[in-house]
This record gives C-alpha cells, sequence and structure tokens, in this order.
C-alpha cells in the first residue's frame, strides 16, 4: 500500500544497482554523529536523549510503515511494554541498564510476534485499525497490571551502572550511552532496508498476489518486518524507561502511536533520515508548547493536516526530490 | 421483436458535417506526453477504427475524448461543441459513451445492478430485453457479483451497459480481446446493427479481420499522432502498408 | 534582597485543569501579592501544564530544577506526577509544597524531607466520608470502584473506616478505568441493597456514575451516594438537581466565613470562578513558605523547611495549624451534603455542612504512616 | 430463587437491556464508518470527534438558543454534517487520488485539533445536559426500572440504521454511491456528478455520528473526550462486523453490545477488553470479518 | 500413473454459491507437451486455471502433481514445487522497473530471503540473467521503464519474462497473447516454443491460429465440462466443439 506521493514509487527510490551505502548517506550518518557529539554541550542533554529515543522509534516506525508499507497505529504498545519491562529489569531484577534495554527489546518482539501474527491477516486500514485496538488492550492490561504501577507508573528506575562499571547517573555519560544505542538500531534499520529482504518486501507492497505466485510465502516476510520494527521500537521505549527513571502510561497511550506516526509523516515516510528530523522537531515542539496545554494536540493536529495536504513526501522527502537522490 | 421496435428509427444518411472532430489533440499521463496532436474525424452514422501497435496512443485517445484524461489540450468539437473544457460527466450527457479496455466492472454491484447504473441520456438506447438477447450468459448470471463474471461476459456487460443509456457516439477500446469467435461474431453483428440504427462508432482494435468487417474507414495511430487514414474498400489494396504499421 | 522562583505545575487541559490549572497559578500570584514586596523579597511564578503524565511532570521538574533554576513546585495534582515530582525534589534538594495529589503516600511511605503536602488526601476523605456517614446511621456500604491502583487504595481505606466505626461492606465492583457508562456497575450496586453507595473513583468517572445514579433513580429509591473524591467544581458542572444529596469531604469551601468569602470573591474577579479547596491550598503553602523564607532570612531549602515545621500557620483561608514532621499539614476538614436545588441562592451556593472534622483527628495519625522520617 | 452464577435470571435481563443500549451506539457510529469507508474508501477517524460535536452542539443549541431536545434531534445532525460537507470539500477531497492511509491520517489530525479546540473552550469537566421531561422517568419492569429515555435510545436508533441500510443496499442511489467508490472516472464518464455524491455521503455519516451524540448528551457528561475513549471500542466494533456490510456494522454493534453487558455482570474486569479479544478470535477464524465480503 | 504424465485432476468441481463453474472435469497433461485449454466464455477455463494453481479451492475432485497430492497446498508452495502461473488479467509490480521485476522472481530462486542483515549487493549478481530474460520477450529498451508505465501488450510480455524467472517445470499461462499486436503475438508463440523446449506447458487461449500452431493438445471446455479432447484437427472438427465454440464461417 505504498503511494503515488511517497518518495518511495519513484523510480530513483528503486535505484536498482545501488549496493552498500551511497556517498551521500554515509556523509550524512557522519554529520549527525558530529552533531551527536557536540549536542550535549550545548544543549540540555536529558532533552537530546528523548529526542534521540524517540528519533529510534520513529525509525522503527517508518520501517514498517515506509518499507514495509504497513501503517500501524498501535506502535505504543512495544514503546511503552518495552518501557515497563526494561523499568522492571532495572528497579526491580537490579539489571544493568544494557541488559535491561535488550530485556525490553526481547520483550517487544514478542509481543510483535503475537499481535502481528494476527494483525497481518488483515491489509491496508484494517491493519491500522486492528494494531490500534491491540495496542488498547495493551494498555488496559498496563492500567490494571500490578507490576506495572497502574497510573503510577513504575518510577525512581536506577540509571545504574553500564556493565556493572561505569555509573550512569551522570548525564553525560548516560548520553553517551544513548547515543550508542541509537545509532546501532539506526544503523541496523539501514541496513534491513537495502537488503534482498528489504526488496522482498518492496515486491509485496507492489503487488502481493503476484509475489505469492512467484512462491513467496508473503505472510511471514510481512511478521518478519513487523516483529523487527516492535522490537527496535522497543529498544527506543526501553532506553527512554532508564534516561527518565520512569515507565509510565504515556507510552503506551493511543496518543503515542499517534505521535510516532506524526514524525515519521511529518519527516519523510519511506526516507531514511526523515524520522530523524521529525521527531525532533515534534519533540522540540512539545517542549516549547508544554506550557500553552492544549495547544500540544491543536498543534501536532495542524501539522498533520498540513503534512498530508501539502508535502506527503514530508520535509527529507521534498529535499530528496529537490536534489533528486534518495535520502 | 427487437427488429420491429428498430424499424422505428430510420438510419440517417451520413452527413456531411462530422458528429466529431479531433484536431490537434494533445494528451498527458502526469509528465509524460503520450498524444502529440491527434487528427481524426467521424461523420454521423459511421463506424471508423484506431489501429495501432501496442502503447500507440489509441486507448489515451479515447480517454482523452471522452474527457476521463487528466491533462489534455485541443479541440474535439462534438455536434459542432467544444468539449475539451467540459467535465467528462459533461460530455457524458452530450451522449457519448465509452466501453473501457479494462472493462471497470463493479465488483460491489451484481450483475443487474452494473446493466441498470449508467442513467439514460438519451432516448433510443437499447432496451434490456434486446441487450440479453444479444448477449444470453448474462441474463443467466444477473444476480451474481459483478466480477465474479468470467472475463468475456464481463466485456459483454461492459458493452451492455453503455448500449442502453441512448448515447449516440460509442466509444470501444478493443471489445473482442480475451472473446472466444462465436462471441467476436456476435458482437461483430451487433455492431453492425448498432450502425443501422444509427449509431457512431469509435473502435479500438487488434483484431484486424474483425474491424475490416465492420468498419468504414480505419486510422493508423502511432506514438500519439494518427499517420494515415485508409477507407475499408482500399482496405485489400493497403494490406501490405497496413502490416508494415502494425508490424506484422 | 532573595529572589524566589515559584513553579506551579499541574494540569491545565485535562479532568483537573477547572479545580487546579489557571486557578492555582493565580493563587500562587496572590500569595506573593499579599505577602508584599516590602520585605526584601520578590517573587516570580511561572507555570506548566503536566497534562497528568508522570513522564511530562518528572521532565518539566527537572528542568525546571536543572536549567531555569526553580526554587519550589507547587501544586501537581494527580498523585502519579506528584510521586515523581516528590523524587526529583529530593534528589536535587529544593522545596515541594503540594495541595493537588490525593495520595497519602506523600507523607506515609514515600515521605521526603523536601515535601509539605497541604490541602487533603485520601485517608482524609475516606476518613471523613467514611466515618462521618456510618456515624450519621449509613451503616451498611458498596463500593463501586476504578479499577486501577487509586482506586483500589481509595476503597481500601474507606472500608477500613467504615467497618472501624461499626459500618459493614456488603460488596465492590470493579469498573474499568476510564469509563463511560456506569450504568450496569450501579445497578449491581442497587441490588446489593447497601444503604451507602461510595464512589471509589475520580474526575469523568464520578461525574458520569452520578449522572447515572440520579437517572436510575437510586438515590431517590433511598440509597445515599458518597463521593470519596469530588470537588465543588465538579458538583458545579453536575448542577444541583443531578448532584442533590450527594455527600463529600471537603477542607475548604468558599462560603465558609467571612474570609474565605473576602478572598474568595478577589479570586472570582480574576478567573470567574470561585476557588477550590486545591487552589486555596496553594494560596495557603505559598503564603507559609513565603513567612518561613522571611524567618529563615534565605531561601536555603534545609533551613526553610525547618522554619516551616516549627512556625504554625496562619492564614485566612485554613485558619490556625501546623506542618507536621512528615509534612503533613494539619487543619479541619468538613462533611458537606449537596443542597436540593430549591435551597441553593446561587449558582456557586451549593453545600451545606454536616459536619467538621477537628483537626487532631482529620488526619492520619503520625505514627501510622510509616513515614521514616518520624521513626 | 434460581440463580445463574450467584446472578439472579432477573438481574441478567437488565444487564442484557443495558448491553443492548450501548449496542445502539456502537452501531450507529459503526453505521457511520462503515458507509464513509465503504463509499469513500476512507476510515474517518474524526467521528469520535463528531460525535462529541454532535453532544457539544445540541447543548449549544439549548444553552445559547433555547432550542430543547427534540429540536436539537433533527438540527444537529444537519449543522455537523454541514461542517463534516466543509472538510469533506476542503480537504479530504483531495486526497481521494492518494493511498488510504493519508485519509486516515489526515481525519487523525483533524481529530485532534477538534477535540483540542472544544478542551479550550470548555474545559473537561463535562457539561450538563438535561433530559427532555417527555423521556423522564421510567418503567419498573419488575426486574428492573428502565428509564423511558434509554428505551427511546434503542428503538430510535434501531429505525435509524435499518433506514439507513435500505438506501444503500436496495436503492439506485445506493448503486451510485457503491460504484463511484470503486471506480470514480467510470461513474463519471457515465454522467453522474460523483463529487457531489461522495461530499453528501461523508456529510450523510458525520450526520450519524453527530445525530448518536445527541441521543448520549442526557446519559453520558458531554466532554471533550467522550468520542477519542468510544472510537476505537468502534474500531474493533467494525474489524469484528467486516466493514464492507452495511448490515453487519449493525448486527455486530447491536450484538457486542449485549456481549459486554453479560462481562460487565460475570467479569467486570474484563468488559473493557472483552471486544478486542473477541476481535482478535474473529480474526483467527475469520479474518474478513463476521459479515465481511473476502477481497 | 505413469512417469510421463505431470499433472493431474480428477473429478474436479467447482461451485459458486449454487452455480457450477466446473463440474466434474478429468484433466491429464502429459509431460514436455504444450496442452491448450480452449471453451467458449464462461466456461470455467479461468476457474480450472486457478483450482490447478490453487488460488481456488475445489469443491471437489483431486489434482496431482508429479504424482504428488496438491489438492490440500497453499499457492506459495505450489510455484516451489514448479508448477508456476500467469494472469488473465496482467500481474506485474507497477512501481518496480522492469528489471526489478524479472529480478525478483529470479531472487526467490536463491530460496527465502530472510536475510535482512545482508546488502542487496548479493542481488546486482542476478542483473545479467534479467536482462537476458528480458531480451527474450523484447523488452531490453525498457528494463528501466517503470512497469506500471508499459503499456499493456508490454506489460504482458513481462509478465511472462518474471514467471519464466522461476524456471517453472510447469508452466500455466492464461490468455497469454490477449490485446497483443500481431507482431507481439509472433515473438511470444516462438518464446513459448522455445522455452517449451524442456518443460510442460498449459494455457488458456482464444488465439485459434496460436492454439492450432502450437498445442500439440487441446481439452475443449463449455459450460465448466470436458466437451472434447485431442489435438487440433480433430477437436476442430468435432461438430459440438464448431457450435459451441468456434462458429460457423470462422477465418
Ligand atoms: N497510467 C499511465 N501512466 C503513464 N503512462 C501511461 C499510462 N498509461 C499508458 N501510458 C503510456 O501511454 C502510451 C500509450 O498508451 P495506450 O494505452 O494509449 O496505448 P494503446 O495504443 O492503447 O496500446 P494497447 O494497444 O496496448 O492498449 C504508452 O506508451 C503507455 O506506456
Ligand atoms: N468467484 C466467482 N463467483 C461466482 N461465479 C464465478 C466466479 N468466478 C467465475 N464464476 C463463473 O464461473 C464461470 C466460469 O468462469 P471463468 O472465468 O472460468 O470462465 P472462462 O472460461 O475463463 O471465460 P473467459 O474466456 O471469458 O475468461 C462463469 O460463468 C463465471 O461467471
Ligand atoms: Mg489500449
Ligand atoms: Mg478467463
Amino acid at each position: 500500500m505504498a503511494t503515488q506521493a511517497s518518495p518511495l514509487d519513484t523510480p530513483r527510490a528503486a535505484s536498482p544497482g545501488t549496493a552498500g551505502m551511497p556517498v551521500l548517506h554515509m556523509v550524512i550518518f557522519a554529520g549527525l554523529l558530529v552533531l551527536g557529539l557536540i549536542a550535549p554541550y550545548v544543549l540540555y542533554p536529558v532533552f537530546v536523549m528523548k529526542v534521540l529515543c524517540f528519533a529510534l522509534f520513529a525509525c522503527a516506525f517508518n520501517l514498517l510503515l515506509g518499507f514495509g508499507g504497513l501503517l500501524s497505529f498501535g506502535h505504543a504498545a512495544y514503546f511503552g511494554g518495552a518501557s515497563y519491562v526494561s523499568a522492571h529489569a532495572a528497579k526491580i531484577w537490579g539489571l544493568s541498564p544494557e541488559l535491561a534495554i535488550l530485556a525490553g527489546t526481547g520483550a517487544a518482539a514478542v509481543l510483535g510476534l503475537a499481535i502481528g501474527s494476527l494483525a497481518i491477516r488483515r491489509q491496508g486500514i484494517y491493519f491500522a485499525m486492528v494494531t490500534l485496538a491491540f495496542a488498547q488492550m495493551v494498555f488496559f492490561f498496563s492500567v490494571q497490571a500490578p507490576f506495572t504501577g497502574g497510573e503510577d507508573g513504575i518510577q525512581s528506575v536506577p540509571r545504574g551502572h553500564l556493565f556493572g562499571l561505569i555509573s550512569m547517573a551522570p548525564d553525560r555519560n548516560l548520553y553517551f550511552f544513548v547515543l550508542a544505542v541509537v545509532s546501532i538500531g539506526l544503523l541496523v534499520i539501514y541496513r534491513i532496508i537495502h537488503s534482498p529482504f528489504g526488496q522482498v518486501l518492496k515486491g509485496i507492497r507492489d503487488n502481493e498476489p503476484r509475489m505469492i505466485s512467484l512462491g513467496y510465502r508473503t505472510r511471514r516476510y510481512k511478521l518478519a518486518v513487523f516483529v523487527l520494527s516492535a522490537a527496535l521500537a522497543g529498544t527506543a521505549g526501553a532506553t527512554k524507561a532508564i534516561v527518565f527513571q520512569l515507565a509510565s502510561l504515556t507510552d503506551v497511550y493511543w496518543t503515542m502511536s499517534g505521535e510516532v506516526v506524526l514524525m515519521t509523516l511529518l519527516g519523510g515516510m519511506g526516507t531514511v533520515f526523515g524520522p530523524i528530523l521529525g521527531a525532533a522537531v515534534i519533540v522540540t515542539m512539545q517542549n516549547y508548547l508544554a506550557t500553552f496545554g492544549d495547544w500540544v494536540t491543536i498543534g501536532q493536529g495542524i501539522i498533520f493536516v498540513v503534512a498530508v495536504m501539502l508535502f506527503r513526501e514530508g520535509i527529507v522527502g521534498v529535499l530528496a526530490r529537490i536534489i533528486k537522490r534518495p535520502l | 421483436m427487437a427488429e420491429v421496435e428498430l424499424a422505428g428509427r430510420p438510419a440517417p444518411a451520413a452527413s456531411a458535417e462530422p458528429l466529431l472532430k479531433v484536431e490537434g489533440l494533445e494528451g498527458w499521463y502526469s509528465e509524460s506526453h503520450i498524444l502529440h496532436g491527434v487528427s481524426f474525424d467521424v461523420r454521423e452514422g459511421e463506424v471508423v477504427t484506431l489501429l495501432g501497435r501496442n502503447g500507440a496512443g489509441k486507448t489515451t485517445t479515447l480517454k482523452a475524448v471522452m474527457g476521463i484524461l487528466a491533462k489534455r489540450s485541443g479541440s474535439v468539437m462534438f455536434e459542432g461543441r467544444e468539449t475539451i473544457r467540459l467535465p467528462a460527466r459533461a460530455i457524458a450527457r452530450l451522449g457519448i459513451a465509452l466501453c473501457p479496455e479494462e472493462r471497470a466492472i463493479f465488483s460491489s454491484l451484481s450483475v443487474e445492478e452494473n446493466l441498470m447504473l449508467p442513467p439514460q441520456v438519451r432516448p433510443g438506447g437499447l432496451t434490456v430485453e434486446q441487450i440479453f438477447e444479444l448477449f444470453p450468459n448474462i441474463k443467466e448470471r444477473l444476480s451474481s457479483q459483478g466480477t465474479k463474471l468470467s472475463g468475456g461476459e464481463q466485456q459483454m456487460l461492459a458493452i451492455g451497459r453503455i448500449l442502453r443509456t441512448g448515447a449516440k457516439l460509442l466509444l470501444l477500446d478493443e471489445p473482442t480481446e480475451g472473446l472466444a469467435p462465436v462471441i467476436v461474431q456476435q458482437i461483430g453483428r451487433t455492431i453492425a446493427r448498432l450502425k443501422q440504427q444509427g449509431f457512431t462508432i469509435v473502435l479500438v482494435e487488434q483484431n484486424f479481420h474483425f474491424a475490416a468487417v465492420v468498419a468504414d474507414r480505419h486510422y493508423v495511430v502511432e506514438q500519439g499522432r494518427v499517420i494515415d487514414t485508409i477507407p475499408n474498400e482500399d482496405l485489400a489494396a493497403n494490406t501490405e502498408k497496413l502490416h508494415r504499421y502494425l508490424g506484422v | 534582597q532573595t529572589t524566589i522562583k515559584i513553579g506551579v505545575m499541574n494540569d491545565r487541559s485535562g479532568i483537573y485543569a477547572d479545580i487546579t490549572g489557571e486557578g492555582s497559578a493565580v493563587a500562587a500570584q496572590m500569595a506573593a501579592e499579599d505577602f508584599g514586596t516590602d520585605k526584601g523579597i520578590t517573587v516570580e511564578v511561572v507555570s506548566a501544564d503536566h497534562q497528568n503524565k508522570p513522564d511530562v511532570g518528572s521532565n518539566i521538574a527537572r528542568q525546571w530544577y536543572d536549567t531555569e533554576n526553580v526554587d519550589v513546585i507547587a501544586d501537581v495534582p494527580t498523585s502519579s506526577v506528584a510521586l515523581a515530582v516528590n523524587d526529583i525534589t529530593r534528589e536535587k534538594n529544593k522545596i515541594f509544597l503540594n495541595s493537588g495529589a490525593a495520595t497519602s503516600d506523600l507523607t506515609g511511605s514515600k515521605c521526603s524531607p523536601n515535601t509539605v503536602h497541604w490541602t487533603y488526601d485520601t485517608w482524609a476523605l475516606a476518613n471523613g466520608t467514611g466515618g462521618a456517614m456510618v456515624a450519621a446511621g449509613g451503616k451498611t456500604w458498596f463500593f463501586v470502584t476504578a479499577d486501577y491502583a487509586f482506586g483500589h487504595a481509595l476503597e481500601r481505606d474507606t472500608s477500613a473506616v467504615v467497618t472501624a466505626n461499626g459500618g459493614e461492606v456488603l460488596g465492590a465492583v470493579r469498573t474499568p478505568f476510564p469509563g463511560t457508562d456506569f450504568s450496569s456497575f450501579l445497578l449491581q450496586a442497587q441490588s446489593s441493597g447497601a444503604q451507602v453507595i461510595g464512589l471509589a473513583n475520580a474526575g469523568g468517572d464520578t461525574i458520569n456514575s452520578i449522572k447515572q445514579a440520579s437517572e436510575f433513580g437510586i438515590t431517590q429509591g433511598g440509597q445515599a451516594l458518597a463521593g470519596l473524591l469530588m470537588f465543588v467544581n465538579d458538583v458545579h458542572a453536575l448542577g444541583l438537581d443531578v448532584a442533590q444529596g450527594l455527600v463529600l469531604t471537603e477542607s475548604f469551601y468558599w462560603d465558609l466565613n467571612d474570609q474565605t468569602r473576602e478572598w474568595s470573591a478577589r479570586f472570582e474577579e480574576k478567573t470567574g470562578k470561585k476557588p477550590s479547596m486545591i487552589q486555596a491550598g496553594v494560596y495557603g503553602a505559598v503564603t507559609h513558605y513565603l513567612k518561613a523564607v522571611e524567618a529563615a532570612g534565605s531561601k536555603d531549602p534545609e533551613a526553610v523547611m525547618a522554619k516551616m515545621k516549627e512556625m504554625p500557620t496562619d492564614d485566612p483561608l485554613f485558619g490556625q495549624g501546623v506542618v507536621r514532621a512528615d509534612g503533613r499539614k494539619v487543619h479541619d476538614m468538613y462533611l458537606f451534603r449537596v443542597k436540593k436545588p430549591e435551597d441553593s441562592q446561587g449558582p456557586w451556593d451549593l453545600y451545606e455542612t454536616v459536619a467538621t472534622i477537628p483537626a487532631e483527628n482529620a488526619f492520619r495519625p503520625l505514627a501510622d504512616g510509616g513515614c521514616p522520617l518520624v521513626q | 430463587m434460581f440463580e445463574l452464577l450467584g446472578i439472579p435470571p432477573q438481574a441478567l435481563f437488565g444487564q442484557l437491556l443495558l448491553g443492548l443500549i450501548n449496542g445502539s451506539f456502537y452501531a450507529l457510529l459503526s453505521l457511520g464508518l462503515a458507509i464513509i469507508f465503504g463509499l469513500l474508501n476512507i476510515i474517518n477517524f474524526t467521528h469520535g470527534a463528531q460525535y462529541m460535536m454532535g453532544a457539544f452542539v445540541a447543548w449549544m443549541l439549548l444553552n445559547y438558543a433555547g432550542v430543547p431536545y427534540w429540536g436539537a434531534l433533527f438540527l444537529v445532525p444537519v449543522i455537523v454534517g454541514a461542517t463534516g460537507v466543509v472538510l469533506e470539500r476542503v480537504f479530504i477531497s483531495r486526497l481521494y487520488h492518494l493511498d488510504h492511509l493519508y485519509g486516515l491520517l489526515l481525519t487523525f489530525g483533524l481529530a485532534l485539533i477538534i477535540t483540542g479546540i472544544f478542551r479550550n473552550q470548555y474545559g473537561i469537566s463535562g457539561l450538563p445536559y438535561a433530559m427532555p421531561k417527555q423521556l423522564t422517568g421510567g418503567q419498573n419492569l419488575g426486574f428492573m426500572f428502565l428509564p423511558n429515555y434509554r428505551g427511546w435510545v434503542v428503538v430510535v436508533s434501531v429505525v435509524v440504521c435499518l433506514a439507513t441500510w435500505f438506501v444503500i443496499e436496495k436503492t439506485r442511489l445506493g448503486a451510485y454511491l457503491r460504484a463511484a467508490t470503486e471506480n470514480p472516472t467510470m461513474v463519471g464518464a457515465f454522467g453522474i456528478n460523483v463529487p457531489r455524491l461522495i461530499t453528501l455521503t461523508y456529510g450523510f455519516g458525520v450526520g450519524l455520528a453527530a445525530f448518536a451524540g445527541v441521543l448520549a448528551a442526557p446519559i453520558y457528561s458531554v466532554n471533550p473526550n467522550m468520542g477519542a475513549d468510544v472510537i476505537i471500542v468502534v474500531f474493533a466494533v467494525v474489524v469484528i462486523g467486516g466493514m464492507g456490510s452495511i448490515l453487519g456494522s449493525i448486527l455486530t454493534g447491536f450484538g457486542l453490545g449485549l456481549v459486554e453487558g453479560l462481562t460487565r455482570v460475570f467479569y467486570p474486569e474484563g468488559s473493557a477488553v472483552v471486544i478486542f479479544v473477541i476481535m482478535a478470535i474473529v480474526l483467527l477464524v475469520k479474518p474478513a470479518g463476521l459479515f465481511g465480503r473476502e477481497v | 500413473m505413469s512417469e510421463d504424465i505431470i499433472l493431474q485432476a480428477s473429478g474436479l468441481t467447482k461451485e459458486f454459491k449454487g452455480f457450477v463453474a466446473v463440474s466434474n472435469v478429468d484433466l491429464t497433461v502429459r509431460r514436455g507437451t504444450i496442452h491448450a485449454l480452449i471453451g467458449p466464455n464462461g466456461a470455467g477455463k479461468t476457474t480450472c486455471f486457478n483450482l490447478l494453481t490453487k488460488f481456488l479451492q475445489p469443491t471437489g475432485g483431486v489434482i496431482r502433481y508429479n504424482g504428488q497430492d496438491i489438492t490440500a497446498m497453499q499457492p506459495a508452495d505450489i510455484a516451489r514445487l514448479g508448477l508456476v502461473r500467469s494472469f488473465q488479467i496482467s500481474a506485474v509490480f507497477p512501481k518496480m522497473s522492469a528489471l526489478e521485476n524479472v529480478r525478483i522472481a529470479l531472487q526467490r530462486r536463491r530460496g527465502d530471503s530472510f536475510d535482512f542483515w545482508r546488502s542487496e549487493k548479493v542481488l546486482a549478481g542476478l542483473n545479467h540473467e534479467a536482462a537476458a530474460l528480458l531480451e527474450d520477450v523484447g523488452l531490453t529498451d525498457f528494463s528501466a521503464t517503470l512497469a506500471g508505465e508499459l503499456p499493456y501488450g508490454r506489460k504482458r510480455a513481462l509478465e511472462i519474462a518474471t514467471t519464466l524467472a522461476l524456471d517453472p517445470e510447469m508452466l500455466l499461462l492464461d490468455e497469454p497473447m490477449a490485446g497483443m499486436t500481431q507482431e507481439d503475438i509472433d515473438r511470444i508463440s516462438s518464446l513459448i516454443r522455445r522455452i517449451s523446449a524442456n518443460r510442460t506447458i498449459f494455457m488458456v487461449e482464444h488465439n485459434l491460429s496460436v492454439v492450432a500452431s502450437l498445442s500439440d493438445r487441446i481439452t475443449v471446455l463449455a459450460r465448466g465440462e470436458v466437451l472434447a479432447e485431442g489435438d487440433y484437427a480433430t477437436v476442430s472438427k468435432d461438430s459440438r466443439v464448431i457450435d459451441a465454440y468456434i462458429g460457423v464461417g470462422h477465418g
């Protein structure tokens, strides 16, 4: 269900020949890394870490939407679910942060497998609604279940010691750990997109019955990408829990699913770098509008509408069109 | 009994003033420029064919005339009226009807609903009985879902439904594609009969022999232009030229 | 010449926006003005919306303390957020003047040397409503409980009080949170035949249950509804003909005495609404804090907290009182019954006082809270 | 007295009746969604917000213009429907040539805006809307006290649902609409004014939502979030019923109302998720939905 | 059953709510032959087709492929056995270039591509083979064009190339010539003849000249039942076939 408007569908994005990472992309990745390294010295580290977590979340989501052609409206389930698990792991089991995050990621993958195997039975908009509904189920579970602490959430989660050695309490230390996690996550996604597996996904998005007649068991591929996306979303959520020392209902509520869609759409779905930008923009906006209450909601709504009506390719998508290169 | 009704309506002699006059018609799909000034005309009561290789622009031409090609320019005069700027629905109301290449049978409608869908734009269309007489298969499957018909049955339905509307000019895009010879012959007869009834028809055809039987004139389309016109009577003389055009 | 920055953090868009929100910021501002500028203390009030989300709240708190050198955070309704801010305030060693939150943990297991809990808490509400209702003859109870930690706590505390006072709890039904249709749960409560139906829920849930209770003629049927967490604005929103007869506990009502009436009038000029007890609480807490700063001659948290706990409180809204070692501010509580429409003089004339619970037994005894600070 | 799992049978009837009442809201809303989706291929995420608007506009009419409930019942769907028409003309109509997911995203954004605005204007603690005198009080059915109003809700929504179903599945207009969703270009080429059809359809679907909103105003608190909560459940309802079928979404709506009602008695904690659980099961055994056409 | 029978369907039946589209059809396709299925519109050809490739589940009957009962199998798995189909309504990947269209099929032969950790470099190796297949169907000049923008005829050609890329043991073609110019028809026929060397081909086709020239064996279907079977000469003389299908005075 890729769309006329998304840059995916244009021949340049198809780029049959492209193998490995084009120079342009290497440059951009490098640039981002440099930014990431200097950011904590000019900006409030906790804020930047939030941006990083959401960047990863958005990219994971984009893997499913932009490249798997599946619009999930329930990605909060994996993001939030993972954050609960890693918070629990760090606080109750006393795991070190990296292990807690792994635990969260694993949990998200399992959840993704469970929900995904049901959801992929429906296509397109149904798929969106089904994922939304299941996410809502996870939400209700989180409200009632004892271990999630209901609406108090899991609070005062220890940041712990990396590998049991380096204290993560100082914001800077934690920051560079988070930067590392997120960068790895992003590179993994990049590789997935440009793998033979990625090609198959493209085919399925384009004409599923034909893929079947060619002998592809398309459901398994869809499920695979779904699980991958869920797991990576989990990594983001788990990391966030460590950063804010808190896992709460916000992260499993449907508005969170909406926000990640917005970030991806705004940045440019089906682009490699769009979601990162999208996340940065939205998180910043939330920060500055925080004092204005409803205006956050209204602002997000307006961005949604404007993005859909005026630049569906998203910011980065538009840039890509201008410089005539996939971004 | 169909014949009886038909008798009511004398076939008008082909008049001087063309019913459809296409001049310098240009057409685009988004960016790609497909029609580069197509010109041809059809007089009332005539059957003309557009011949040409795959991708020559025949279908696109019909779409442009019908007004469902998003980007088009030039001139399309119907009964002396310029239609190039009208929306498709207005053009249809003037009495032009299209039977598209891909048939466009509606899956959410029953066969009957499909048949009854197009509103009457003029008197003088065929009655449902006459249509059943032409295409018996349809009658048997009236209640089933439109797209559950076989490829051929769908084609018959697609033709049948525009015969009801009483449109004066019929645009038929490869009506015999995927049809069994019996049906092809049936359609041939139908077209002849419609002609005799005073319908005017533009026919896009691959099936050479078929075209030869029914048409008054053949326009050869190549790369978005009409490059030649061959009256049917001269067809024999021009076969090998035509073969060259069509790359046979 | 000390400058003090007070951050009023609360719900400005959600369910508690009316009882806290801008009104609390106004109250804090009023406290600063009434305190006066002549004492060499200049006060700046900033405010933010925590949307009832702990993550948003802690995020704001961190940023305020780390980058905008806020000295005090005030109000903070919604227990989950309050607990989060409680932690951060302690970690950063600042001061937290809570007025909006209900959880009694703030001065119990989770108590902090940097926190004062001013207006009310679940224990006080349960005690007020539960105790007084039983005393007034409401012996048998049935709970309609929102199915999450907070609802459970409310039910637990209240049933304890009810049984302690010789009442009996016939049962409870757990309702999904948040919910809109409570009719079927109310019917279950009705068929239980209990004299009192305790609504162990909050906000929209409470409002809907009360609406539907009146629709199904439950109060007409002779059963009494007890709101365990309700505020004057909720009653105002419901309207008297729906809410009449409902009993609830609050620590402040604009129409208590001349001082409250005078202050509330000023408040109404600025906001167009009568104050809720939470907004009143913000005023009281900030006033007391400023006095303590003046007395301590610095804004150093330890010194100021010490002063706040040492000096008796005195303000026009809550009268005399003290701040206990566990951070609990104690004062009288009141059991109100919602008036019948015909008895009401004006749009905000809503309550009649059923009982006054004296400060000494309005709140949980210092010893029972399990607060580490008092061991 | 004979009891079923500790529930006297009378009480059970009572609960079933209540279930039916919620069911009628599900039915009205999912019907509206189904129509809009069926004919415009758009998942109208704004539906919840428009349901909420219905309730609010009724409240405004009463408080600013003194229009009583009965007037609102007819005026509100028209007014809100009109706003829907505007939205369709200004925004949605620009998206038909695109993938459906854009429609979803757009309406989601619109929903955020609308709810945000109403929150700003009216706060969130909810506004009171009095029940029409004619419908206050209730019947004592022996096993329960049934407020007249609730009975009215059931009756009127059944009628509205069936009428709608008839128009779409059995009339010529309905045929146009169905055809237009599949291939608007061709239908246009037959001389039918497709854009207008679609606009009016959207307006109608929105009108249904608003109608449900008016029905809800007297029993649920009129507050800006009332739509957001219910819409997701309705999505599940629609998935269970299978969106292809109008009748399906109606029946599913009422049916699930009943099921939910029962859960409230036997396992209240689960009543919030029971519909989602059913959805999961349906997806397993009949992915197209109970009434959905396989495509 | 004997070695040289590759596909055998017995008692094949398909009902659509009451309407019997295919009733009790027995079909036997010999290895290495070109077998044509003809019949008037609505005879049940496409339905048969969908039954054989399991895109429809038969109401009754058994299908054996190389002696193996495949009646209960999934479409994808059938394809994996080397029994591959093309579609009557053309099926390409509209948003991929012609080359990619073919390559995605070639990729299938590498086995399942769940290797998301690999770079797509590994696919570049397939480009030559893909180009060769495009050459075969005369699409060399279009290899970079998006399939969606090819004219109908060329789409069909591309689709056949894609199907061939799977190097199937048996090929089922539904009206491969429909909507093609004589030029294309000739090219595709010769292509089909060429590939039939080491394959079995089963096709539905209306173009009788094609059927006549290509097929070794013909089964005539009418109203869902087998009307006649044999080589063109036999079938075209059969009186029932003539009035049911070919009609009087044809070419
Ligand atoms: N939707 C489209 N977008 C872009 N280009 C198109 C589209 N449809 C057709 N074309 C191009 O327009 C040209 C003419 O197409 P058209 O369908 O008119 O040819 P035709 O003469 O009808 O061929 P055929 O005999 O195969 O139907 C072709 O080159 C084709 O690639
Ligand atoms: N899914 C379906 N539901 C109901 N009837 C169907 C369905 N598919 C096909 N039919 C009917 O079964 C009969 C055979 O259809 P089929 O498509 O096999 O014919 P065909 O031989 O392919 O004809 P054509 O040469 O026109 O394609 C037709 O009468 C058709 O209406
Ligand atoms: Mg064509
Ligand atoms: Mg067929």
